[in-house]
């Protein structure tokens, strides 16, 4: 969260004093007409599905290790996937972190060149891991239809995949939409809160990785 | 709908919400749907097989001398009503292992002792009726005899799966994943492969 | 006394001129009139003979005693609860959309309000934990059956058929059955179980609660019948088709019955000496028949249905859902369908005087 | 005692506002509707024709068990019914209504405009209605599925379950657990920021407390059984093998995923039936519910232990001892939250002063009925009892008056309770009590049989069953209360019907209740309030009137809501708000075809993306003309 507590305060405070009771009304035409953060309703509705995923993604990680704990060896057969694509990827992932935190604090002092800059930056790295991403599916040395284990892991692969596509996706139409326009303040908080969900893509890839790729190697 | 797909359908049943617009969704999904879900469940016993004379009779006579036994009405009518049926389907894969069919062509027919049952040569022919032939009178080199040991239903069954085996039949129909150890690709999800025209049956001297 | 053909489940629709309403109607006529005609030999089970509140031994006697408590706790919480209830509508004041709503008293709050609902809270709790330490000792208690000399059954579930095979130390001894247990009274029995397709649930209430017999997973179950007599017991996991036709019998006799009943189990088929019978073993062997049974002593030796080595020792044919006698037999052989439809058995149209000597020959292996 | 403040807002004023939020005209206007009342509306009427279908098959079951070996349905269909039948009472019906109370209602009683997210709420209707009418389409032509509404792996799977009908039940659970998520998300939104101003959290009507727990719930819960029903479709679908014990999957795995979402799925069931008990209680005694802070802890609390509770369903399953003693703890103990809000509640009865019209007989009912539920709950919560009754009619008993007691007794009551709100007239007493009486009387006659069924050994699902055993009279009892249910649920048809026209007008407030839906006219306006009110207490219309009482300020040309804080609900800033759009439809549309082409070819899942996309970039893309108006009020954050 870019807020701070007094940061808070201070807005709240600005908020109470744009806000006029009038007798039996109380006038709220001076507030403001969009907000950052947990003031907006996208902020809410983006942690929604974050915890949504997340519960997907925490309960795929339990089957894994379920079916892990049910089995003398694992890999089933064959060996855990090759290491370089996939740390490649996660070093990608950690990396764009940046240009997503630089994009997201220009969105919110609503400095136009700078977004259209950092999207198109994130947007680039998105492409970039996303091709990753396919040699890693290549490497992982298992099939879905292999076995528990290949299914296991193309699964939680797969399911980590959907959220960068669509991720990728909504940060490409957004995009799209800060270079031609129609646009108005609260695109700036759209593209606040596709930075917040790409924060929860990136983050929650870490412990994947380490199931998919280290979790095998540990006896 | 046509009229013998109705009949077959033909179950007491509530009556429904929007009768209509599911109907108009689904017409075309509803022909293949119809006869794919069909369980029938009390269909009346075959008729009767003759036991082959000899029992356990392995070689019997050549491909060509040997006219497919059919019993019922009309061969093509049911070889068509057992492809489409996906529990019939099924119950041939059921049938191919309590049978042990997989001892000699192994689980998901890729062969063993006997030849592959997924490939694309057919050396008696692919027809769904020239499969009941193969499995009811045996073929030179090892396939015994099944007529009078199963009955005809459990034949054109195990015949309709036996040619799911090389994705003969609709991908909705053919079975899925075996719950089992490695039975290879799903049924439903082999490619089809074409029947070569030149793996004519051997002619048996 | 001729006994009706009485399927299990009537056929939905009559189905036309068709060769079964043909094939039904002659063999009604053949099995009637022409086979000598034999009395059903099982014994109806009654009321209660599937039932939790009947106890045939102590496991389930365990849970029995631990319903009734919880019947009797549950049932004065229940009253009681009720009683508050209605004491307090019977006492509360009646009001209209024009009383005006209370205000004062919530603001107030509302000492005597909060005092009788924590109490009653805490009465709650204190009673869950009494149901929570009975239950845990019952659980306890039903672990401890004591298992030295214990018979050793391992039991296989079917869709939709019980597969039992009787394990003993000197493995000549084993021998299987299907669908009939037969248990000495008094001596524990140390269940197995196994399921071959989907999942099972082993379930006899008279004698103890129930088991899932669960694909790539072994379970046991212990259990001990007191009480001789016999037991009907059911799949109670839903299984496909003919769940409702999968149950299980089991007699449970005094120790002497039951061993004599193992050595016949144990012993092979003896060869038929009657002309017709042994026509009948022909027709078994060469036919469909040998394909999925095996009748020990002879070379049939399938394993995808119920061993007919001792059938005409049973009381009742498929899973417990057709008494056993020549007539229902021989209505089962031709078309088991009629009485379970799903079944994996396939029909026949054997001419009558086939079906006549396979009935016969079935008959012979007591 | 006051009046509902006067409302001082010119008629103009009230025109444009009515305009600004109106749906356009014609056939395309209605499915482009976003007016949360609108989607509320035919939310609860198409829930109530689920109901109604699914206890159309309930029926038939209930006929063909009422004497043994009978013949009227044979053993696949009748796999199909009660397949069908607890699918639809469980995700078409139970949770889709409370969620569709709570789209009509939460923003009403919250004193918002609207709901938030107003797209993204008709799409999770839509998508709703298209699942539902799928599985019913499939169960036409004879591709109803058949393995049980808990679809038991290896039954279900590739290899004991062919063709597609159990392929057709699991696109089923994605859709309804699309739906029911992102209504969850709307909802949390909705009372978290949309609340009227000084409508802090401790202020907050306890029916949107339990609506706001039960989104939470499903936020955490539903995730589980999609992962579940996703693992079975791969592995009927593609060859996976998540649950082939053949291949080191196993078929427990699906066990531990549906029960971690099934329990909570009754809680959530039950839990919106005790947020409807609360407001139906407070109006009928005439005072607020007694104890609001243990009310709120305790749904808090039901919520938190209904997730420890999901291993009591696999009892016969062989898991280790120590645990089953764990679950047997956890699930008696659960009983005490519940039983703290019936208590209170019984405090409310005995201190309030009581008006008998028919929805409170609908609530009263639910202390016979779902606290024998509950005592049957703890029968079955106890290990070694479980092992005998599980997967008998007694549970078959137990969870009828759980979830019929716990909430079908209390949404019958809100529906009484509300359609005057909603339509503008009171539904007739006369025949509302006759529908109680017949419902109360029906219920027991069937279900209570039913407990000494599963006693007497009777297993569930069983199609038909031999006679002698001691079953018939209480089967036959069980079938002749299931006609008198179908005849009270008819009379509930025909109220509803004849009152929507003959009707006594209802007027704002017919029930002199005290929550903010009741402050505006009935059925409300399009912008829900003239001028959205400003709250200084837990009982809004109750107390006496304070200033300030409105929110002035917000737009009346264009679409334009408050946003508060979450704790205090203090005005925080305007939001403008989208129009209607017709492109939820469309991508409910996309996403159908989708999901059904997916469950005949794995493919459709890559080329039924590009219709998806499509559609939500064109909802999501800004009109101009909505640009310009939001451009024209902006003023950005400082």
């Amino acid at each position: 969260m870019s807020l701070r507590n007094e940061e808070a305060l201070r807005r709240l405070d600005e908020a109470q004093r744009l806000v006029r009771a009038d007798g039996a009304v109380l006038d709220v035409g001076a507030l403001p007409s969009f907000g950052f953060g947990h003031r907006s309703l996208m902020w809410w509705g983006t942690l929604g599905l974050i915890a949504v995923e997340g519960t997907v993604f925490a309960l795929t990680v339990f089957s894994y290790f379920y079916l892990r704990s049910h089995s003398s060896q694992w890999p089933l057969d064959g060996a855990p996937p090759v290491l370089l694509w996939g740390s490649l990827n996660t070093a990608i992932l950690l990396a764009s972190l940046l240009p997503n935190h630089w994009t997201k604090q220009a969105a919110e002092r609503l400095d136009l060149r700078r977004v259209r800059i950092g999207i198109a930056a994130c947007l680039a790295m998105s492409f970039l891991f996303l091709g990753v991403r396919v040699l890693e599916f290549q490497t992982l040395n298992t099939r879905w239809d292999a076995d528990a284990y290949g299914s296991a892991v193309w699964m939680l692969l797969g399911l980590h995949t959907l959220h960068l596509v669509t991720d990728t996706f909504d940060t490409a139409v957004l995009a799209v939409l800060m270079f031609t326009g129609p646009l108005e303040g609260r695109r700036y908080v759209d593209v606040s809160e596709n930075a917040l969900y790409w924060y929860f893509v990136v983050i929650s890839w870490l412990p994947l990785y380490a199931v998919i790729y280290w979790a095998p190697r540990w006896p | 709908m046509c009229s013998r797909c109705r009949e077959r359908c033909h179950r007491p049943r509530p009556p429904r919400p929007a009768l209509g617009l599911a109907l108009a969704l689904s017409l075309p999904l509803a022909l293949a749907g119809c006869e794919r879900e069909a369980r029938r469940l009390e269909l009346p016993p075959s008729a009767p097989l003759a036991a082959p004379s000899k029992a356990g009779v392995l070689y019997p006579g050549p491909y060509a001398s040997a006219p497919v036994r059919v019993t019922a009405a009309d061969p093509v009518v049911r070889g068509q009503r057992v492809e489409e049926n996906a529990y019939a389907v099924s119950q041939g894969k059921r049938w191919f292992r309590w049978f042990n069919c997989s001892g000699c062509h192994a689980g998901g027919g890729g062969g063993d002792m006997g030849p592959p049952l997924s490939d694309d040569r057919w050396l008696y022919g692919h027809e769904l009726p020239q499969v009941v032939a193969s499995i009811l009178q045996g073929r030179p080199n090892g396939m015994p005899a099944f007529a009078g040991r199963i009955s005809e239903e459990q034949a054109w069954q195990l015949a309709a799966y036996v040619r799911s085996l090389s994705g003969q039949l609709r991908s909705d129909v053919a079975g899925g994943r075996s719950d089992a150890m490695g039975s290879g690709e799903p049924e439903q999800r082999r490619e089809r492969e074409v029947p070569r025209p030149d793996a004519a049956p051997p002619t048996v001297r | 006394m001729a006994t009706r053909i009485r399927p299990l489940q009537r056929r939905p629709h009559a189905r036309g001129p068709e060769p079964r309403t043909f094939a039904a109607a002659a063999l009604a006529a053949l099995v009637l009139g022409l086979l000598p005609l034999a009395a059903v030999a099982a014994p109806p089970f009654g009321a209660g003979s599937q039932d939790a509140l009947r106890t045939g031994g102590p496991q389930a006697a365990l849970i029995l005693d631990l319903w009734r408590l919880l019947l009797a706790v549950c049932g004065v919480v229940f009253a009681a609860v009720m009683a508050a209830f209605g004491v307090a509508l019977w006492r509360a004041r009646r009001g209209t959309r024009d009383t005006p709503p209370e205000l004062q008293g919530p603001l107030r709050g509302e000492p005597r309000s909060a005092r009788l609902v924590a109490a009653a809270t805490g009465a709650s709790a204190v009673g869950l934990c009494g149901l929570i330490v009975a239950s845990v000792l019952t659980d306890r208690a039903l672990a401890r059956l004591p298992l030295s000399n214990a018979l050793h059954v391992e039991l296989t579930a079917h869709q939709w058929w019980w597969q039992a095979r009787y394990d003993d130390a000197d493995p000549s001894r084993t021998f299987e059955t299907a669908n009939e247990l037969h248990l000495p009274a008094g001596r524990p029995v140390l269940l197995t179980l196994h399921a071959d397709d989907v999942i099972h649930s082993f379930w006899v209430p008279n004698l103890s609660g129930k088991k899932d017999l669960i694909p790539g997973r072994t379970a046991t179950l212990a259990l001990r019948a007191d009480v001789p007599g016999r037991y009907r017991g059911q799949c109670a996991e839903f299984c496909g088709l003919q769940h409702a036709g999968m149950a299980l019998e089991v007699v449970v006799e005094p120790d002497a019955a039951y061993a004599a009943w193992a050595e016949r189990q144990r012993r092979p088929a003896e060869p038929p000496t009657d002309p017709q019978a042994q026509r009948g073993q022909r027709l078994f062997l060469a036919g469909t028949c040998a394909m999925c049974h095996a009748i020990q002593g002879t070379d049939a030796a399938a394993r995808r249905a119920p061993d007919l080595t001792h059938l005409a020792g049973r009381a009742r044919l498929a899973a417990g859902t057709v008494p056993n006698g020549r007539a229902q037999l021989a209505a089962w052989i031709a078309d088991p369908a009629a009485f379970k439809p799903g079944t994996n058995m396939p029909g026949h149209r054997y001419a009558p005087e086939d079906l006549d000597a396979l009935v016969a020959y079935l008959e012979t292996l007591r | 005692m006051s009046e509902p403040p006067a409302d001082a807002v010119p008629a103009a004023e009230a025109a444009r506002l009515h305009a600004t939020w109106s749906d356009p005209p014609g056939l395309l206007g209605r499915l482009a509707s976003i007016d949360h009342k609108v989607i509320g509306r035919r939310f609860i009427a198409t829930a109530f024709g689920f109901f109604l279908a699914g206890g159309l098959l309930a029926a038939l079951m209930r006929l063909q068990l009422a004497r043994p070996q009978n013949g009227l349905v044979g053993p696949d269909l009748y796999a199909q019914l009660f397949t069908m039948h607890g699918t639809t009472m469980m995700f078409l019906f139970a949770v889709p209504v409370m969620q569709a109370f709570a789209v009509y209602l939460v923003p009403l009683m919250v004193g918002a405009r609207s709901i938030a997210f107003p797209r993204m709420n008709a799409f999770a209707y839509w998508i709703y209605l298209m699942g539902g009418l799928m599985l019913y389409g499939a169960f036409l032509l004879n591709v109803g599925p058949d393995a049980g509404w808990f679809a038991y792996v290896p039954l279900a799977g590739p290899e004991y379950s062919p063709g597609k009908r159990v392929d057709f039940w699991a696109q089923l659970i994605t859709f309804t657990e699309l739906s029911g998520l992102l209504e969850a998300i709307v909802i949390i939104t909705t009372v978290f920021k949309l609340r009227a101003p000084g409508m802090a959290l401790h202020r907050v009507p306890l029916f949107v407390w339990a609506m706001l727990v039960t989104a939470f719930m499903v936020l955490f819960a539903m995730p589980a059984v999609m992962l579940a029903s996703t693992g079975l479709i791969l592995d009927r679908l593609v060859g996976t093998h998540f649950y082939n014990p053949g291949e080191g999957g196993d078929a427990l795995l699906w066990q531990h995923l549906f029960w971690f979402f099934g329990h909570p799925e009754v809680y959530f069931i039950f839990i919106p039936g005790l947020g409807f008990m609360s407001a139906l209680l407070a109006t009928f005694s005439r005072r607020p519910v007694f104890g609001y802070s243990a009310m709120v802890l305790s749904l808090i609390a039901t919520a938190f232990l209904s997730f420890g509770l999901w291993v009591h369903h696999m009892f016969a399953t062989n898991l280790p001892e120590l645990g089953k003693s764990f679950f047997t703890a956890a699930s008696m103990m659960i009983a005490i939250p519940s039983a703290v809000q019936i208590f209170c509640w019984i405090a409310t009865l005995a201190t309030g002063r009581l008006w008998f019209r028919t929805p409170m007989l609908f609530a009263l009912a639910f202390f016979f009925i779902l606290v024998l539920g509950g005592m049957t709950g703890l029968m079955l919560a106890s290990v070694p009892l479980d092992l005998q009754v599980h997967d008998t009619y007694f549970v078959v008993a137990h969870l009828h008056y759980v979830l019929i007691g716990g909430a079908v007794f209390p949404l019958f009551g809100a529906l009484y309770y509300w359609y005057p709100k909603m339509t503008g007239r009171l539904m007739s007493e006369r025949l509302g009590r006759w529908n109680f009486w017949l419902f109360f009387v029906g219920f027991n006659l069937t279900f209570f049989p039913m407990h000494q069924l599963g006693l007497e050994g009777m297993p569930r699902r069983v199609y038909t069953y031999p006679a002698g055993l001691g079953w018939d009279g209480l089967n036959l009892l069980a079938t002749v209360g299931a006609l008198v249910i179908a005849a009270s649920v008819a009379l509930l048809l025909f109220n509803a019907w004849r009152s929507a026209r003959h009707g006594e007008p209802a007027g704002d407030n017919p029930w002199q209740a005290a929550t903010l839906e009741w402050a505006t006219a009935s059925p409300p306006p399009r912008a829900n309030f003239d001028r959205p009110p400003v709250v200084h207490g837990r009982e809004p219309l109750w107390e006496a009137p304070r200033e300030p009482r409105h929110v002035k300020g917000l737009a009346t040309d264009a679409r334009e809501v408050l946003v508060t804080t979450v704790l205090d609900a203090q005005p925080d800033h305007r939001a403008g708000y989208p129009d209607p759009s017709i492109w939820p439809f469309v991508s409910a549309l996309a996403t159908t075809v989708l999901f059904v082409g997916s469950i005949f070819t794995p493919w459709a899942a890559v080329w039924g993306l590009a219709p998806v996309a499509i559609a939500l970039t064109a909802w999501f893309w800004p009109k101009p003309h909505e640009t310009d108006a939001h451009l024209r009020m902006e003023r950005a954050p400082r």
